[in-house]
């Protein structure tokens, strides 16, 4: 974990919604890994009591990205940055994605939350791991991605304007067709808004399939301190303390959980 | 020498301590901040049983400050004993641990387990004012009888530094400071969270699953200073005030109403190393001013 | 419509007063704003004699809040008989005139003179909990008894709308409700300022001349939702709540929370046609989300 | 009283310590007088309670100037605007200077004291009103006027890097001995900081020359209603309503008071 003043080296919008920023942390930038956040500050001089999660979408050398979404005052000033500016940032937080090696990996973002699963895209790319990714948004504007099948990558929209019309989960059954016959058996690795986790969670625990999903929650400390990021658990996990086996902590003991532990 | 003070044998070499809650058991931001600079450590509260907390939403973010409703989540004091204690003895910092209970009876169970341990802590501080539980928690802050047994309790247990952590939800704070003088405490710890609340109009839930919470953060240091201004003219124990500190000013303007230190709780969660750069800018203000021992500002406010 | 609020025979149009002490006798800025526009005007606290209140300095800046120790400097019933009452006849806007006392006495007699005029004002706002003067003031706000009998005396000289104000600064906030209920109130409004405090640490002084003062503006929003639910739970009377309101969002969660009206104070400072520009953004919130009337959300927060 | 949003049409700095912008309102800068002031949002998402007051230094056209010094948050804010920005403010608050015609104006300002004084100064020039002018300050880098006393004009510093080395006193016994012979009697018009103020109040009361001073205050509301800027006066003041007689509000009973109600 480490706190740094990062460097704007670089913004620009990727689609209707989204906008990218470039982050230059040598020390974030080499710890991090897929599923990783950081918490960051919109301004030097923030007055609100809490900091921004915001999950690592890609690493390149010394730089980080993320991606965000302007919903309200602190994201409102994360889109006045320019390049130069100083964020400081806490990172990498949280836990990260695992068994992508084992697995058929089958990716499943919407909205803001296609940040840590763009990351993941990405390294199995690098890693040459085969895999699908599935993006969703309302509708064509809110993607920067290319709707390409045939390479493994289905788009939704709401309203039909680009790729499959309808959820993500028309893009899930396109994949898991495509995978019959994979030696490899099918993971999935899921972030979207609440209804998309819902829905693919449950997708997965019906398919038999496992299914990773990262889950966002208001935060405060991010480091496992406050215990304000609690989120209900429906089974318990072994690996935690006895006391967050029925709430545990989105920030530490996630922000990746099992989707039976979720759902 | 700038920071030297002493309270019952423990000597304080900073300050700032780092309020419960806001610093979980001392070791989730060690890569962050070196802890043995802080003034000393208070625990998250403990209980004598493990308590999973209350379901969330459990915080909300306030104009300058924020709400909370945690609801003493923590391991329980075995396994603090077991597991955390260890650790903890080999700071160099005081170490005072928050105690919590439903019942005069678990407060003293809590206490007695942790005296058994020989434990090498500094002290405790007694949670009276958790306006987070359905039982217990504040109800003990919050009347000067029950106030004065429980401290009475606690004292004949110990030797050990012993807090009273008092709430500021009272008409008049300093009824409950004095009876916890009465009843034996070394010092009082001023204040914990205003009761608060908030609504998401949108689908008219409330921000907390509790309905309401505990506010704390830069909102509340009016009121937290009124608060240890009010106990110090009532009682003659140590102070140690807290309630939205994010800077020197912040600890100096403590100080001068009378607190002999203070603890930062909030500000850590946006600066995990706080402790640290207030020390700092409260060196610079000292060596500007001339203050040989910041201590000797204490209670020097100059009233009109 | 959309606003449409009856009390006491008295027709609201907005549901947005302003509140005492913070718009004056309602000519200071005129020029800004079309009073007529308000849902009432709440006067600042009028005196059974002239007040020339707290030496300066009377008000400090806090985070997201302000501190004043005004101390009810105000010309005293007879002035603002002769001199302000003519004017404010004329408006269309509710007028409610805000009675501070430091007796039983006090109070009762200002509120004869006031009777005596035939005065064409909708009703009195009885201020039970101003921290910033010796006597009175708070004192009636924090004791259920107290606050009884002045509420019975006081009703027994008038059938106008009788509101009793509020104190925050107690430990069951609920039980003063009760009590002014049951001394027969007809609405309730809380709630006044917060105890509260600010040191200037350069020159070591307090920056309000009484040393403490009372606390006002978003930082004590929380703190005031939560005591007007709690109160709201306990009485059957209207509610008007304030506390920190500054856009419409916040006007919508005390009405949520139980309020029938609201009352907006420190906001007019920043922006004396607060009550115009919030009153619009709730019309096109009501709008949007389809709510015939404003007020059928009154108590509507869904609870976990 | 006006309540507008005023554009930012220049910056620029006009000594060490002083920033003067021009600021376009119609309204404010045809009503504005020497010695109003207007008080404005620092931002238009300020999120303090309180505006900040500032004194017209200036106008011309449309345009109304301020002139001002970076000493906390609020003007800290103030330093970042630019031409293009939209500043709320309302005004003019408060009274105004009187009397100059019937007598032989000295006027004598210091800090940002000296933006309402060098107002005045203009009206004056341009009304071809002969009078003197005296700027203090500590050092000649807080300085943008020129010292010449053959124009009337004299600076003053604390170091002697400029002008006569000493306090405004200096300047103003200089001037006194120049209005000897003068037909009209000398009246005093004064702002500053605090300690000048007195200095200038007991200067004037003791030598019997009629003095108007404006002081500053910490202000809420600058227009009568929070009665938070009361200011004690020694003397009543008949025009003033009885109870504020002893306490009087700097934004409308004020800021300009006479000497012997002060001092
Ligand atoms: C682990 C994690 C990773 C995240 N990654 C991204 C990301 O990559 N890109 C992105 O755009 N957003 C991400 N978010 C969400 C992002 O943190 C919130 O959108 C942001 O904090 C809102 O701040 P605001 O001040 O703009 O909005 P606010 O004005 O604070 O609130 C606007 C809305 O956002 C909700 N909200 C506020 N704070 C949070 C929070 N901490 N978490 C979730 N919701 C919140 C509020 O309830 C409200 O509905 C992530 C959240 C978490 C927990
Ligand atoms: C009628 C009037 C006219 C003024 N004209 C000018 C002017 O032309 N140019 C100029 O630079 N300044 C002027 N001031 C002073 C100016 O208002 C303050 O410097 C400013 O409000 C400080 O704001 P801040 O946020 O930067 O400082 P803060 O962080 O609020 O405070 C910094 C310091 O300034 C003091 N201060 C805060 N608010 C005020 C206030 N309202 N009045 C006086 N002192 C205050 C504080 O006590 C503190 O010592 C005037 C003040 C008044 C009352
Ligand atoms: C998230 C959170 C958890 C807290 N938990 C505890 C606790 O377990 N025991 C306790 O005595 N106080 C607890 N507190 C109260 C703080 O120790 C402190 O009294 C309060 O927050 C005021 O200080 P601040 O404004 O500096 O945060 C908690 C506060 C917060 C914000
Ligand atoms: C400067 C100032 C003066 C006030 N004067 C009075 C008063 O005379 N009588 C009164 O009942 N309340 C008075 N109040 C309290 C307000 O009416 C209100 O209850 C309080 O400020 C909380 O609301 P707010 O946060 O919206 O300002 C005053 C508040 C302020 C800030
Ligand atoms: S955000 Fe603080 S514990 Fe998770
Ligand atoms: S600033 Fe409010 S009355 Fe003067």
């Amino acid at each position: 974990m480490y706190q740094e003043d990062c460097r704007v080296t670089a913004v620009r919008q990727r689609s209707d919604t989204l906008w990218e920023v470039c982050l230059y942390s040598p020390a974030i930038s080499a710890a991090g890994r897929p599923g990783h956040f950081v918490n960051l500050l919109p301004a030097a001089d923030w007055g609100p009591a809490m900091r921004r999660p915001m999950s690592i979408a890609a690493v390149s050398g010394d730089i980080f990205r993320i991606l965000f979404k302007v919903v309200g005052s602190g994201t409102a000033k994360m889109h006045t940055w320019e390049p130069g500016q100083l964020v400081d940032c806490i990172g990498p937080l949280g836990n990260t994605w695992t068994g992508y090696e084992r697995h058929f990996p089958i990716l499943v973002g919407g909205g803001v939350g296609l940040a840590p699963v763009w990351f993941l895209d990405q390294v199995l790319t690098t890693t040459q791991i085969q895999h699908f990714f599935i993006a969703g948004a309302r509708t064509s504007g809110e993607h920067f991605l290319k709707h390409e099948p045939h390479r493994g990558i289905w788009l939704t929209t709401d309203d039909g304007s680009v790729g499959l019309s309808g959820n993500v989960l028309k893009g899930l059954e396109a994949a898991i067709v495509k995978i019959q016959g994979e030696r490899r058996t099918p993971k999935i690795f899921c972030c979207g808004p609440p209804a998309m986790n819902r829905a693919v969670g449950k997708f997965a625990l019906k398919a038999g399939i496992p299914c990773d999903i990262s889950i966002e929650t208001i935060m405060a400390c991010g480091t496992g301190i406050c215990q304000g990021c609690a989120i209900e658990l429906r089974q318990a996990v072994p690996e935690l303390p006895p006391y967050r086996q029925h709430y545990a902590l989105a920030c530490k003991d996630g922000p990746i959980f099992k989707a039976e532990v979720l759902f | 020498m700038r920071f030297h003070f002493s309270l019952n044998g423990i000597s304080f070499n900073s300050p700032l301590l780092v309020a419960s809650g806001t610093f979980g058991f001392g070791d989730e931001v060690t890569d962050l901040i070196d802890i043995n600079q802080l003034g000393g450590l208070v625990t998250k509260s403990i209980t004598l049983h493990p308590r999973e907390g209350n379901p969330p939403p459990r915080i909300a973010e306030t104009p300058a400050g924020m709400l909370n409703s945690i609801g003493l989540a923590n391991p329980g004091v075995d396994s603090f004993i077991g597991e955390i204690l260890p650790r903890l003895k080999a700071l160099k910092t005081p170490v005072f641990v928050n105690i919590a209970g439903s019942t005069l009876q678990e407060y003293v169970e809590v206490l007695d387990k942790l005296e058994n341990t020989g434990a090498a802590v500094a002290g405790y501080e007694i949670n009276i004012s958790c306006p987070n539980v359905k039982q217990g928690g504040m109800a003990f802050g919050i009347d000067p009888h029950t106030t004065e047994r429980l401290t009475g309790s606690l004292r004949k247990q110990t030797d050990k530094c012993l807090i009273m952590k008092l709430s500021p939800n009272v008409t008049h704070i300093e009824e409950i400071a004095a009876a916890a003088e009465a009843g034996g405490a070394d010092a009082l710890s001023a204040i914990n969270t205003v009761v608060g609340m908030s609504i998401d109009v949108e689908n008219r839930t409330p921000r907390l699953h509790t309905v309401t919470g505990g506010l704390s953060g830069a909102a509340i240091k009016p009121i937290a200073l009124a608060q240890v201004y009010k106990i110090s003219q009532a009682v003659g124990i140590p102070l140690i005030g807290l309630g939205g500190i994010s800077n020197h000013k912040d600890v100096i303007e403590f100080i001068l109403a009378g607190a002999d230190l203070v603890q930062i709780g909030t500000i850590n969660f946006k600066q995990p190393a706080a402790a640290v750069r207030i020390r700092g800018e409260l060196e610079v203000w000292c060596e500007r001013n001339n203050i040989a021992n910041l201590h000797d500002l204490k209670g020097e406010m100059i009233t009109p």
